[in-house]
């Protein structure tokens, strides 16, 4: 267990070099920063001072290594924007991110599992297909779209729910549930075909032929094999959250990472964005590792090799 | 050995052959080695059948696997035909690969479900440029066909609509394609029903006495081993523990594992079943040194004391 | 396939969803074909008379506009049809590109193993520690909006998802006798790669082509809705959303109808991925 | 004919996209009070889904009963709810199935598994399951068997794992013990050492058992009786020295001469059973076996034999054929 832990501790800390180094490259792919942070119509004298205030005149690997080492500092250079501090204008972001994320996943289990193990107990049943059609609409369906649909009805015709912004658990519960859509409905397809493949399993019919209760059977051999690459789906769709939290957040208003990310892109205060991308990406990373921590507890395989 | 293989040399011979492979140990704990095949010396004379006996994890299958060169050994010689194959790179193998095949143990994983079963046994003949006109390789696919019991109508056909024991047949068509000299037969009727075992027994039979085959049978049924082989090796845990003319084993096994693996074969005879003498034998009072050399007990019968 | 092209679609026709999924697609695909030869006003042209006009979802009301206009009175049926074909055809374009790239490393590295495999899977590792969204998103701010960065950026999100699927089914693949026994007959590298595995890993690399169709689709979509891909005046789904939002409260259809033909879309992709999977599934049989 | 189990014109099917699988065809049988019954026959015989089906432990659909009784403890097992069905299973039949490696729980510990059906059946406090879990992997000959029931599958060997459900099988003292090749997946001295445990088992709780295999020299050292069956049905049954002395099917009699005599080593060519395995989707008219069957009469192409009591042979000993095996081979002078 020790070992898989560290090797697992490894592996996020190479993906957190490896983040860094995919932002550092996009970065510089995206040109000269002096042309596109300076005016139009700035002097060849002033663009070279800039270069040299932003170090970009020096070879490339000593540009790496110094990006890495303030990465690793939480410096991405000031934003010119809020005149402050990159890292803290994404930082104090964070917590209405994580706070959507969080109730969006928390919900997403919650309604993907029951719908999942409802489907799959219910199997030839009218109510699976029926769940079953609700999970492919809810992957189906565009998360700006459904947030969008959303605000119409419940915002702006019934009035109900605020349109945008945060503070309220009324403000949090039209964007979380756009963001859970998807999550759940993957959830529920994932743990229903996933039930499906440990009811052919030989040790479920172990247990049956040990004349077991329906309910001891489907909790301890099981649901409890189910869950484990349901575990696993829980990391990528992490990361669909992380994604859709960008556009959820620009559709309602939530004052989140993602949304200050967009605003940067569309003016180019590319410390901003950097620090957005690093930070999402590094809890993102995290979210991972721990998944890989419930993994290990889930599947004794894992734990005790 | 037999009087022709003696005269001519043995086809094969294997000297002192080892393969070791290095897994990490348990918490980071440094590694540590199986020892699958370590030191294996036998020789196998033309037209000869030699038997390697063994139960699971005892190094059979893969002292077949290095024998052909598809697993790299550790240490150790293997002398096909006079000539040191084990030294050789990959890339000059394909002559000696000519001369010596395999047939798989398992019939539906040995044959590629994505190809016909002509263009299957005619491919060695496209890869060794022996027949390059389609109609010429056809021809000579329907003499295999011919010659393994099919019907030369299904070349067209997918390996899915065949049954187990003709999967088997397509399998040793495409091995005798290029008329090798030596063949290794890894536990060939091992998943196959008994009544169709012994169609695949005959026709092993049958094609030695053509082609004037020599064989490595590698199995763990010691009846068919009995019947079919002229000499068999027993191999417990990488190592040979018996090495003889087949008839002086089973007669008068010398070795504890080989007397213990002998006495557990069922006897389908309920008489002599019943009043058979089991023989246990613990593992843990038998340790040969690691290069404790084999003592000859009779004319060419050999045991590990 | 071995069973034939009949045996496939007499299966196809057999499943609800599979058979829905199919001909849904097919007629989108058809559909969005066709639009420049289909009676409809130009998706650019406008009509500044006509503008925010409620859908009569009628067509046989000559000069009608069945979904209605936008806010300078473009019909919306010719820019959903429109819009749509550029939609597949970005969809289809990025799903073909980062499936050649990602089978063929997903095969390379999962024969070879080795070195390849490991710089690969770490490659594959460290873009999935990144949010698509944000790759796509950041890439898609580096390159600067276009059709052709756009299935870029889309395929560039895409080709781990084969990649890493078809490797491990490549190493699955790479233990069975089959592969062992092209190996004892000589058989190059290559031909055991191209003969061997590769017929054998196209089936989930098929089953993965449809899913990434579906996500492909909608994540242009959201870059379209942000403003970072296809640009104006060329109608896309996700543009045609983002215009649409600030007449919410007054034409309800300009927001509601490509997010429909999205939803739509993408459900028989879908339909299509679960029924192909299921049917490849060998544990069904 | 009345013994502890009696199977009387057991049908089962399969309903599959491709047709019907006649995978159990009215077979018929009876068990008695401690009794060793070996099944023989290949893959597709139905040797193994007859018994699965009078349990209710084929998935339904696609699998479907489609006639017959099967009477345990004066009740139709076939006619009982799931719930008393559920009742019998583990409690007074015991199942051992064919791969260790895949029959046990891989999440929940070897404990665990054992003590469950003790709970389920004899009402046992967890402790005092946990207690009879150690003294059953005693029983079945597991050293320290306090720490192994800590243990998961992954940690035991595969012997070790059968073991482990033979103990499951037997925790509760069932009266019947069914087993389901269970020696197949496992190596030869590991099979001999099951062979040996579940003799001993039986003599010690006095429980009846059938064991399903291909292997006939399995079911020589085990059975009381043996049933040979093929293309889902009974072919031939009797006492077991009858069987292998004195077998009246042509199958039965091939099987046994297709396999190597222990006796000498005579290099003759095996007797092989030419052709290959019966269709299931369309099984033939006749007799199965008679396409691959070197003594088919007419009539064997045209009519399903009765398994009848065989002409002068020992009592119980049964047989399903139209053509007189021991005057033809007599007439070939090929007897055995």
């Amino acid at each position: 267990m020790i070992r898989f832990l560290l090797g697992r501790l490894g592996e996020s800390a190479l993906a957190v070099l490896g983040v860094v180094t995919i932002v550092f490259i996009v970065t510089r792919l995206l040109g000269d920063p002096a042309i596109l942070m300076l005016p139009v119509g700035a002097t060849p004298e002033q663009l070279a001072s800039f270069r040299a205030e932003l170090g970009i005149d020096r070879p490339l690997v000593v540009q790496y290594a110094d990006f890495l080492w303030n990465a690793v500092r939480g410096d991405f250079g000031r934003s010119f924007q809020h005149n402050r501090p990159a890292i803290e204008v994404v930082a104090e972001r964070m917590p209405a991110t994580l706070e959507l994320a969080s109730s969006a996943i928390a919900l997403g289990l919650l309604i993907g599992g029951g719908a999942g193990m409802i489907a799959a107990m219910n199997r030839g049943t009218a109510l699976e297909v029926f769940v079953m059609l609700l999970a492919l609409l809810g992957q189906a369906t565009p998360v700006f779209w459904l947030g969008l649909m959303l605000i119409l009805f419940f915002a702006v015709d019934l009035g109900w729910f605020p349109t945008g912004g945060a503070g309220t658990f009324w403000h949090l519960a039209l964007p979380a549930l756009t963001l859970a859509t998807f999550t759940s409905a993957s959830i529920a397809r994932l743990l229903r075909s996933s039930v499906i493949d440990v009811l052919r399993e030989d040790y479920v019919r172990t247990a049956r032929a040990k004349g077991l209760l329906p309910r001891t059977v489907m909790v301890w051999h099981i649901a409890r094999n189910a869950l484990i690459p349901v575990a696993t789906m829980v990391g990528i769709l992490a990361g669909e959250l992380l994604g859709g939290s960008v556009i959820t957040e620009t559709v309602f208003a939530w004052p989140g990472v993602g949304r200050v990310i967009i605003q940067a892109i569309e003016v180019k205060d590319f410390p901003v964005v950097q620090a957005g991308i690093m930070m999402i990406a590094v809890t993102f990373v995290s979210i991972n590792f721990l998944v890989d921590l419930l993994y290990g507890v889930l599947d004794p395989r894992i734990r005790l090799r | 050995m037999s009087a022709a293989a003696a005269s001519a040399g043995p086809i094969l011979a294997v000297e002192n052959l080892k393969r070791h492979y290095v897994t990490a140990g348990f918490l980071g704990r440094g590694k540590y080695t199986v020892k699958a095949v370590d030191g294996v010396s036998f020789a196998i004379g033309r037209g000869e059948t030699f038997g390697l006996v063994g139960e699971s994890g005892s190094g059979k299958s893969t002292t077949g696997r290095l024998v052909l060169r598809l697993e790299e050994p550790t240490s150790g010689r293997v002398r096909f035909e006079g000539e040191d194959i084990s030294a050789l790179p990959q890339s000059a193998l394909k002559p000696v690969r000519r001369r010596m095949q395999i047939v798989f143990q398992d019939p539906y994983a040995a044959l590629n479900p994505r190809m016909t079963v002509g263009n299957f046994v005619g491919e060695p003949l496209v890869v060794h440029g022996v027949a390059p006109d389609r109609e010429d390789r056809m021809a000579r696919v329907a003499a295999l066909f011919r010659k393994v019991g099919l019907d030369p109508r299904f070349v067209d056909r997918y390996p899915h609509q065949f049954s187990g024991g003709q999967r088997q047949r397509v399998g040793i068509a495409r091995a005798i394609a290029l008329e090798p000299s030596l063949i290794v037969a890894d536990e060939p009727i091992t998943a196959l029903d008994v009544s169709i075992q012994a169609q695949i027994i005959n026709l092993f039979q049958d094609l030695q006495e053509q082609l004037g085959l020599a064989y490595l049978f590698i199995a763990h049924d010691l009846s068919m081993v009995r019947y079919l082989c002229h000499r068999l090796a027993v191999m417990w845990r990488g190592r040979i523990v018996e090495l003889g003319p087949t008839e002086a084993i089973f007669e008068d096994p010398r070795h504890p594992y080989t007397k213990a693996l002998l006495s557990s074969v069922p006897i389908p005879d309920p008489d002599r079943e019943r009043n058979r003498q089991r023989l246990v034998f613990d593992p843990d009072t038998l340790r040969a040194a690691p290069d404790q050399p084999m003592v000859e007990v009779a004319a060419g019968h050999f045991v590990l004391a | 396939m071995g069973g034939g092209t009949g045996n496939f679609l007499r299966a196809l026709a057999a499943s609800k969803g599979g058979l829905i999924g199919a001909v849904l697609l097919l007629a989108f695909v058809l559909l969005t074909a066709a639009a420049p030869l289909l009676p409809v006003p130009g998706p650019t042209q406008s009509n500044l008379r006509a503008r925010l006009q409620p859908p009569t979802l009628s067509l046989t009301e000559i000069g009608a506009h069945p979904l209605g206009t936008d806010n300078i009175g473009r019909d919306m049926l010719s820019r959903i049809l429109h819009g749509g074909q550029l939609t597949l055809a970005v969809g289809a374009a990025a799903v073909v590109l980062g499936g050649v790239v990602g089978v063929l490393l997903g095969i390379v590295a999962g024969y070879r193993g080795g070195m390849w495999d490991r710089v690969l899977m770490r490659l594959v590792d460290i873009q999935l520690a990144f949010p698509l969204m944000l790759l796509a998103l950041i890439i898609a701010a580096a390159l600067g909006p276009s059709v052709r960065n756009l299935i870029i950026v889309l395929a560039l999100t895409s080709w781990t998802r084969y990649a890493r699927i078809v490797r491990g089914q490549t190493l699955a693949v790479r233990e069975r006798e089959f592969v062992q026994s092209a190996r004892a007959i000589a058989a190059s590298p290559w031909r055991i790669m191209t003969r061997h595995i590769l017929p054998n890993v196209m089936t989930p690399a098929l089953v993965v082509a449809t899913l990434e169709l579906a996500r492909v689709i909608i994540l242009e979509a959201a870059l379209s809705f942000l403003g970072l891909g296809v640009q104006p005046p060329w109608p896309s789904w996700g543009r045609m959303l983002a215009e649409g939002r600030t007449y919410m409260a007054s034409a309800w259809w300009i927001a509601a109808f490509p997010g429909l033909a999205i939803m739509l879309t993408v459900l028989s992709v879908n339909l299509l991925g679960d029924w192909l999977r299921d049917y490849f599934d060998p544990k069904l049989k | 004919m009345s013994g502890i189990l009696d199977v009387s014109g057991l049908t089962v099917r399969f309903d599959t996209p491709a047709g019907t699988v006649h995978a159990v065809n009215d077979v018929s049988y009876s068990l008695a009070d401690g009794e060793t019954l070996g099944v023989v026959g290949e893959s597709g015989s139905g040797k193994s889904v007859h018994v699965l089906a009078m349990l209710g432990l084929i998935a339904r659909p696609p699998g479907r009963i489609a006639g017959g009784s099967v009477t345990f403890g004066g009740r139709d097992l076939l006619t009982l709810s799931e719930a008393e069905l559920r009742d019998v299973r583990g409690g007074q039949i015991g199942f051992v199935f064919q791969d260790p490696m895949t029959s046990l729980n891989p999440v929940l510990t070897v404990g665990r598994q054992i003590a469950e059906p003790v709970i389920r059946h004899r009402g046992l406090s967890p402790r005092q399951a946990w207690q009879r879990a150690a003294e059953l992997l005693d029983l079945v000959g597991i050293a320290d068997p306090e720490r192994r029931l800590r243990q998961y599958p992954h940690q035991f060997s595969g012997g070790m794992r059968q073991r482990v459900m033979i103990a499951i099988a037997v925790a509760c003292n069932p009266k019947l013990l069914i087993a389901d090749e269970p020696t197949t997946a496992l190596d030869v001295t590991v099979q001999a050492q099951i062979l040996g445990l579940v003799r001993d088992l039986k003599a010690r709780m006095g429980m009846s058992v059938i064991w399903i295999t291909h292997d006939m020299g399995v079911v020589a050292g085990l059975a009381d009786t043996v049933q040979v069956m093929y293309g889902g049905r009974i072919v031939e049954r009797g006492p077991v020295r009858a069987i292998f002395k004195d077998p009246r099917n042509a199958y039965t009699w091939g099987l046994l001469r297709a396999l190597p005599d222990h006796g000498q080593r005579v290099q003759r060519r095996l007797h092989q059973i030419e052709g290959q395995p019966p269709d299931l989707y369309a099984p033939p008219k006749g007799d199965p076996f008679a396409p691959r069957n070197p003594f088919a009469t007419p009539r064997c192409f045209e009519q399903i034999p009765p398994l009848v009591p065989a002409a002068g042979a020992v009592p119980g000993h049964l047989v399903a054929a139209w053509y007189d095996l021991p005057r033809l081979l007599a007439q070939r002078g090929d007897a055995r």
